[in-house]
């Protein structure tokens, strides 16, 4: 087997596993795993009938996403409002080409490294997929032509690039002590020295944050306030597109925690366990992926708990506390880099 | 061989093909949308020139940023479609094209003249290697471009302010 | 001995927190509202407490500096003390620092400026206390003694054309004191201007000397002393002293540059008697003694200086007869004294110029600070016809400015009969008879002016008005207590010459800092005998004014007659119509206002309504109008293609590329 | 590079072409803008190529500016069209003719 044929089939297997644990058995579940969470947190029982525990709630909702009728306002931009869903939808799924899931697996003689594309722009690549992200939001509020949804799109526009260059920003600072623009540099740095949430406690928090803010969720939410905007962006969608927007909310929330736990966490890795053979690279996988689950009930729990921000508080923790942060890390990180001289 | 060449005609075709929606289309905002697919296919094209940095920051700054403004000055202002009325000035019109046409045929011709590599390209001892772009651009922004690089900082920082003052709503 | 840059240096913290302090009152008081009237009781007291505070200060320093200097030197002999603060200026070998320098010149001068600079500011805190402008008053006179004291100290001339222009800012400043009086602010223009033609030849003197010398420090007055000058032409030397002695002739208004002096009477009397008869103005007469061993190099030069001093102090003392301004008679009377001093020099005496700068601070400044309480007792009224008959209502001050009276006349044993004699034992001695005749003339008329200021003022019956009368009384302690001093002072001053065992004190003490001028030999006889004549003119000045000024005869209802009306003395009126075009001459002060008028302001005037009206008017703006015009047609031409369409212009951008493209492809 | 240069050359100047056509004709400000904005990106193509080709990386420094400028440009214009659209109402630039005088 020739050397590219091999990594055609390579990356293709790596997609499908990607894709297999996200969309087939991540995604759906979320749903089941959040309104269960509030359940508990709101001490009620959440969905408990369709299956064990309510199990297949999400087969459910999925049907009844699929069978619904699909509506389009007579006033609104029929192409636009059809693309908007997807262009949102897109780059959520894309942003885990970069993303270091696992180790590595001896296969064939050969070691597969577990990275569908191990590029050395893997944190501009994310940066700039978000950004394009952007566009699904603003689109989705102005095709809808709502005076509610295009309120919900030009706010989130400005929420999600205004907290941008903070999370931007700090995921920088974990690069220049990597040292490489590649997540699994930053994976491998912190196997050999210590998980970046240690030694940037400043930077982990911002970028949480702004993960929060970034992937609209609570308390960051103020898209989709329903008690002033309806639902926001999405508030002339249904059925399908709807559910589009419902799947990216959810995939944004897990390239989010992903991307969490590969700057932070240390990736696939625990500390003192050698991840070696093949089973070292599955259980690695597995790691990984547990970590994620672990952030995403952060991101969960959060939700519960938490009110909703003002618009104003809202814009003013972004630029005024968070950026100067991220900025002040970035500043810091980079002078004890360049004290310590070339790696 | 032909998967770059396929890879090519896919990109610059895509961009050429939204350049031109662009120019027709006459809803802004759909204006907008074509040239970020421009912009996508120009990052195609500069990935393949070895410049992933660049293909990067152009679709960030350019799609994420400059173009997501443009959205937002649409909205606020509600442009949302252009004038129906004819053209009050067909002889500008026309006069435009037709030098925009002779320039662009002009300027091909400049172009591919000077295209002519000097040197073969692979005799070349210090192409770029694709994969150290980034530290390559970096230690040239920081050593001969310098100066232009704090300038430009200067600029930004002074044009974020005159934004901002020409914008803001008179406090009367 | 290492402070005595703090001796400038307080002054000018005095100036600077008085400054500050009256900036922030009158801004307050203007907030407020408030016009006019004097300060409150705090603040004229912080202002004369920080006044003369610093001043006194600086003159303990001075005098602790001064003191044990000048027992060393007279008991065998003290090199100058050069104190360097820092290096103010390089370029090449050229070099100035601001440095102070203590040697036998400054001493002397140190001395009395500190001294009666004190006394000044205390008796000011007196006589100023109605004054609005108190603080104002206070910071400008302390500025002025920082001034002063760094013209005496610098080490260098350019540090001593700091203080030089300084003092020359100060007497401006406060000539205009009284800013909102037109004739003041006039008075105060024309001495800055006129000193400005001064110091135009001491700045050109400044590079003459270092041409001659490559240095401005007074290491070359040693130079000048073994003659090692660069350029030995009789002819640059001469320059250089005449350029010198043109600055000194503007600051010590000596003919024709004196005309600034009587005006600038218009300034409060304490200054009057601080910057235009004690300190300021003897300026001149320093930096030529300064200068002496320069000056000796050019016999021509020294020939002008004395001749310029003995027309001045002539002339000067000619106009003072026929004054009735009791501010005026003085100020000529300074202006004819210091042509005195210059006298002095001219003819190579120069301890005996420094000598009379002494004395004459004295005498001087107790006079005006007298004619200040005169006046001030008067309620302004300065036209001794108005007064008459005061001695019995101010007996301190009469008797303190009589001492001075007969001080200034040459009387025996006072200062000024020591320093005057000195004077023109020298003249006498250098076989220069002309001018002696002159100098023995003047002492007649000095005594005869000063007796008749006296006689007007403090004789005879009261000629003012009767408010005027009423509210006649002797100045505060603040006033008198100095006017004491000052009247001591002239008494005892002119002893430090008195030969006492071997030689005087003072020439052996100056001789180390200045010329050393072959002496001619007098003798003993002669010397008593000319000192007798000079005695006996004097005596015979004052036998004359007595006898005119009586101060008798004073017409009933004078109180109701305008000044110009009242005829003090009918004697000395009738002399006057008997001389005829002389007296009016006199009178009216040979009219030299009115020929500088004529021939110097009177064509500048010309020259500059020709340069406004015919050239700025006509050529220039026309230049400008033309070339506007042209602008105009250019753009009204060019006003086609500005269509206000961007469109348009970004078309001819585009077809403006297009040609450049097409050229460069095509080429 | 097995796609000739001429071919990347050829796509930036027509994509340059297209934009100034754009930037000619359109009437609206901000669709203007936007063409000048591609014009833009067509000459980082052109630098882009023209430094691949003589393998020299000052090419990217270049581009890196002119993203750098442009979205300086960018603040300020679109500044300049909302507050002339406050005072206008249109930023139809038939309809903006004060850069008369």
């Amino acid at each position: 087997m020739s050397p590219g044929t091999f990594f055609l089939l390579a990356a293709v297997a790596k997609i499908a596993v990607v894709w297999a644990i996200m969309l087939a058995a991540l995604l759906p579940n979320l749903v089941w795993m959040e309104r269960r969470g509030a359940g508990l947190i709101q001490d009620r029982p959440g969905p408990n009938r369709v299956g064990p525990f309510g199990l297949f709630q999400a087969v459910a909702d999925v049907l009844k996403m699929f069978l619904k009728e699909d509506v389009t306002p007579l006033y609104a931009d029929k192409l636009l409002h059809t693309v908007a869903p997807a262009i949102l939808l897109v780059p959520a799924l894309t942003t885990f080409a970069v993303i270091p899931f696992g180790s590595s697996i001896p296969v064939l003689g050969r070691e597969v490294k577990l990275v569908i594309a191990d590029v050395n722009i893997g944190l501009l690549y994310v940066l700039a997929l978000t950004s394009v992200g952007v566009y699904g939001l603003v689109l989705a509020g102005w095709a809808s032509n709502n005076k509610y949804s295009l309120l919900g799109g030009v706010r989130s526009g400005a929420q999600v690039i205004s907290y941008e260059l903070s999370m931007g920003l700090a995921a920088i600072a974990t690069f220049v002590t990597a040292g490489s623009l590649k997540p699994s540099a930053v994976v491998d740095w912190q196997v050999q020295n210590v998980w970046n949430c240690i030694p940037q406690a400043v930077g982990f928090l911002v970028f949480v944050v702004a993960a929060f803010a970034e992937t609209n969720r609570v308390p960051f939410d103020l898209p989709e306030a329903e008690a002033e905007l309806v639902a926001g962006y999405h508030t002339e969608y249904s059925a399908f597109k709807f559910g589009m927007f419902f799947m990216s909310e959810y995939a944004n929330m897990i390239a989010a925690s992903a991307m969490i736990v590969t700057l932070y966490l240390g990736g696939w890795s625990l500390p003192f366990v050698p991840f070696t053979g093949v089973w070292g690279g599955i259980f690695s996988i597995a790691v990984f992926w547990a970590k994620t689950l672990a952030i995403i009930c952060v991101f969960i729990w959060v939700r519960w708990t938490l009110p909703r921000f003002r618009y104003d508080q809202l814009m003013s923790l972004g630029w005024k506390v968070l950026l100067p942060l991220s900025v002040a890390n970035l500043l810091a990180v980079a002078w004890i880099v360049a004290m310590k001289g070339p790696a | 061989m032909t998967a770059e060449l396929l890879l090519f005609a896919f990109a610059a075709g895509l961009a050429i093909a939204f350049a031109l929606a662009m120019v027709v289309e006459k809803t802004p905002v759909r204006s907008v949308l074509s040239l970020v697919v421009t912009f996508f296919g120009i990052t195609v094209l500069a990935v393949m020139l070895a410049a992933p940095f660049i293909a990067a920051i152009i679709m960030i700054v350019y799609a994420g940023a400059i173009l997501v403004l443009f959205l937002f000055v649409i909205m606020l202002l509600n442009l949302n479609e252009e004038a129906r009325e004819k053209d009050s000035r067909p002889v500008q019109r026309v006069l435009g094209l037709v030098s925009a046409l002779a320039l662009g045929g002009l300027l091909l011709g400049l172009t591919l003249r000077a295209g002519k590599p000097p040197v073969e390209p692979s005799a070349l001892p210090g192409r770029i290697p694709a994969l150290d772009e980034i530290p390559l651009v970096g230690r040239l922004l920081f050593s001969d471009y310098l100066f232009a690089f704090e300038a430009v900082a200067v600029l930004l920082l002074a044009a974020a302010v005159g934004a901002l003052i020409l914008s803001r709503r008179r406090m009367d | 001995m290492t402070s005595l840059w703090w001796i400038p240096v307080l002054p000018l913290l005095g100036f600077v927190v008085n400054g500050a302090v009256a900036l922030a009152s009158s801004s307050r008081r203007a907030r407020r509202g408030e016009r006019g009237g004097p300060l409150p009781y705090g603040e004229r007291l912080f202002h004369g407490l920080v006044g003369v505070g610093t001043v006194g200060a600086s003159g303990v320093l001075a005098f602790a500096a001064l003191v044990p200097w000048t027992q060393q030197s007279l008991a065998g002999g003290a090199l100058p003390v050069v104190e360097t603060v820092f290096r103010w200026m390089f370029a090449g070998d050229f070099s100035v620092d601001v440095a102070f320098r203590l040697d036998a010149l400054s001493a002397l001068m140190l001395s009395f400026v500190t001294f009666v600079g004190t006394l000044i500011h205390l008796y000011s805190v007196g006589y100023m206390q109605e004054e609005e402008g108190y603080g104002r008053y206070f910071a400008f006179l302390n500025l002025f003694m920082f001034a002063m004291l760094t013209l005496v100290l610098g080490a260098n001339l350019p540090v001593l054309f700091i203080g030089w222009e300084g003092v020359g800012l100060c007497s401006y400043l406060l000539i205009g004191y009284y800013y909102d009086k037109d004739f003041a602010v006039a008075a105060g223009k024309k001495a800055f201007v006129v000193n400005r033609v001064g110091d135009v030849g001491f700045v050109l003197g400044i590079f003459g000397v270092l041409a001659l010398f490559g240095t401005t420090d007074f290491s070359f007055l040693e130079a000048a002393r073994h003659q090692i000058v660069s350029d030995t032409a009789p002819l640059s030397v001469y320059a250089v002293c005449l350029l010198l002695f043109l600055g000194a002739c503007g600051k010590s208004a000596q003919v024709p540059l004196y005309v600034w002096l009587p005006d600038a009477m218009a300034g409060p009397t304490p200054v009057s008697a601080l910057i235009h008869a004690a300190t300021m103005v003897t300026a001149g007469v320093y930096l030529v003694a300064r200068t002496s061993t320069v000056f000796v190099l050019a016999p021509d030069a020294m020939t002008l200086v004395a001749w310029v001093g003995a027309g001045t102090a002539i002339f000067a003392a000619t106009i003072g007869l026929a004054q009735n301004d009791i501010k005026k008679v003085l100020a000529y009377s300074t202006v004819s004294q210091l042509g005195y001093m210059f006298l002095a020099c001219g003819v190579g005496a120069f301890a005996a110029g420094m000598f009379h700068v002494f004395t004459h601070a004295f005498f001087k400044a107790c006079l005006f600070l007298g004619s200040g309480s005169v006046i001030h007792a008067m309620h302004h009224e300065q036209d001794m016809r108005k007064m008459g008959g005061l001695a019995p209502r101010v007996p301190q001050t009469f008797r303190t400015m009589l001492v001075a009276t007969l001080a200034i006349s040459g009387i025996v044993p006072l200062a000024g009969f020591f320093s005057k004699d000195q004077i023109l034992g020298s003249v006498a001695a250098a076989g220069q008879w002309t001018l002696y005749a002159v100098g023995v003339l003047t002492a007649a008329m000095t005594a005869f002016y000063m007796f008749r200021l006296v006689r007007m003022t403090f004789a005879g019956e009261f000629r003012g008005t009767h408010e005027q009368e009423h509210h006649v009384h002797e100045s505060p302690a603040t006033m008198t207590v100095p006017l004491w001093i000052l009247a001591a002072g002239s008494a005892v001053a002119g002893f430090i010459w008195v030969p006492f065992g071997v030689s005087s004190l003072l020439p052996r003490f100056l001789a180390p800092a200045l010329a050393e001028v072959p002496e001619h030999e007098m003798s003993h006889g002669a010397e008593l005998g000319l000192m007798a004549l000079s005695l006996g003119a004097a005596i015979a000045g004052i036998a004359l004014a007595v006898r005119w000024y009586t101060g008798r005869p004073a017409p009933e209802h004078a109180a109701h007659k305008p000044a110009e009306e009242i005829v003090v003395s009918p004697a000395a009126a009738a002399f006057c119509e008997r001389t005829g075009a002389l007296g009016t001459m006199i009178k009216n002060k040979w009219n030299v206002d009115e020929g500088i008028e004529a021939v110097v302001l009177g064509p500048f005037r010309s020259i500059g309504r020709f340069l406004w009206k015919g050239f700025d008017a006509l050529f220039i703006d026309g230049i400008a109008n033309a070339s506007a015009f042209l602008v105009e047609l250019t753009g009204d031409l060019l006003r086609f293609f500005t269509t206000g369409n961007v469109r348009n212009y970004a078309l001819g951008f585009t077809l403006g590329v297009l040609f450049l493209v097409a050229y460069a492809l095509f080429r | 590079m097995s796609v000739p240069p001429a071919a990347f050359l050829a796509a930036g100047t027509i994509l340059f072409v297209i934009g100034l056509v754009g930037a000619l004709l359109k009437r609206n400000a901000l669709s203007i803008f936007l063409s000048i904005e591609l014009m833009m990106n067509a000459v980082n193509l052109l630098f882009l190529t023209y430094g691949r080709m003589r393998g020299d990386p000052s090419s990217h420094v270049i581009v890196f500016f002119v993203i750098a400028i442009a979205a300086a440009e960018a603040a300020v214009g679109l500044a300049v069209f909302v507050a002339l659209f406050r005072s206008r109402q249109t930023i139809e630039v038939d309809r903006v003719n004060l850069l008369k005088w």
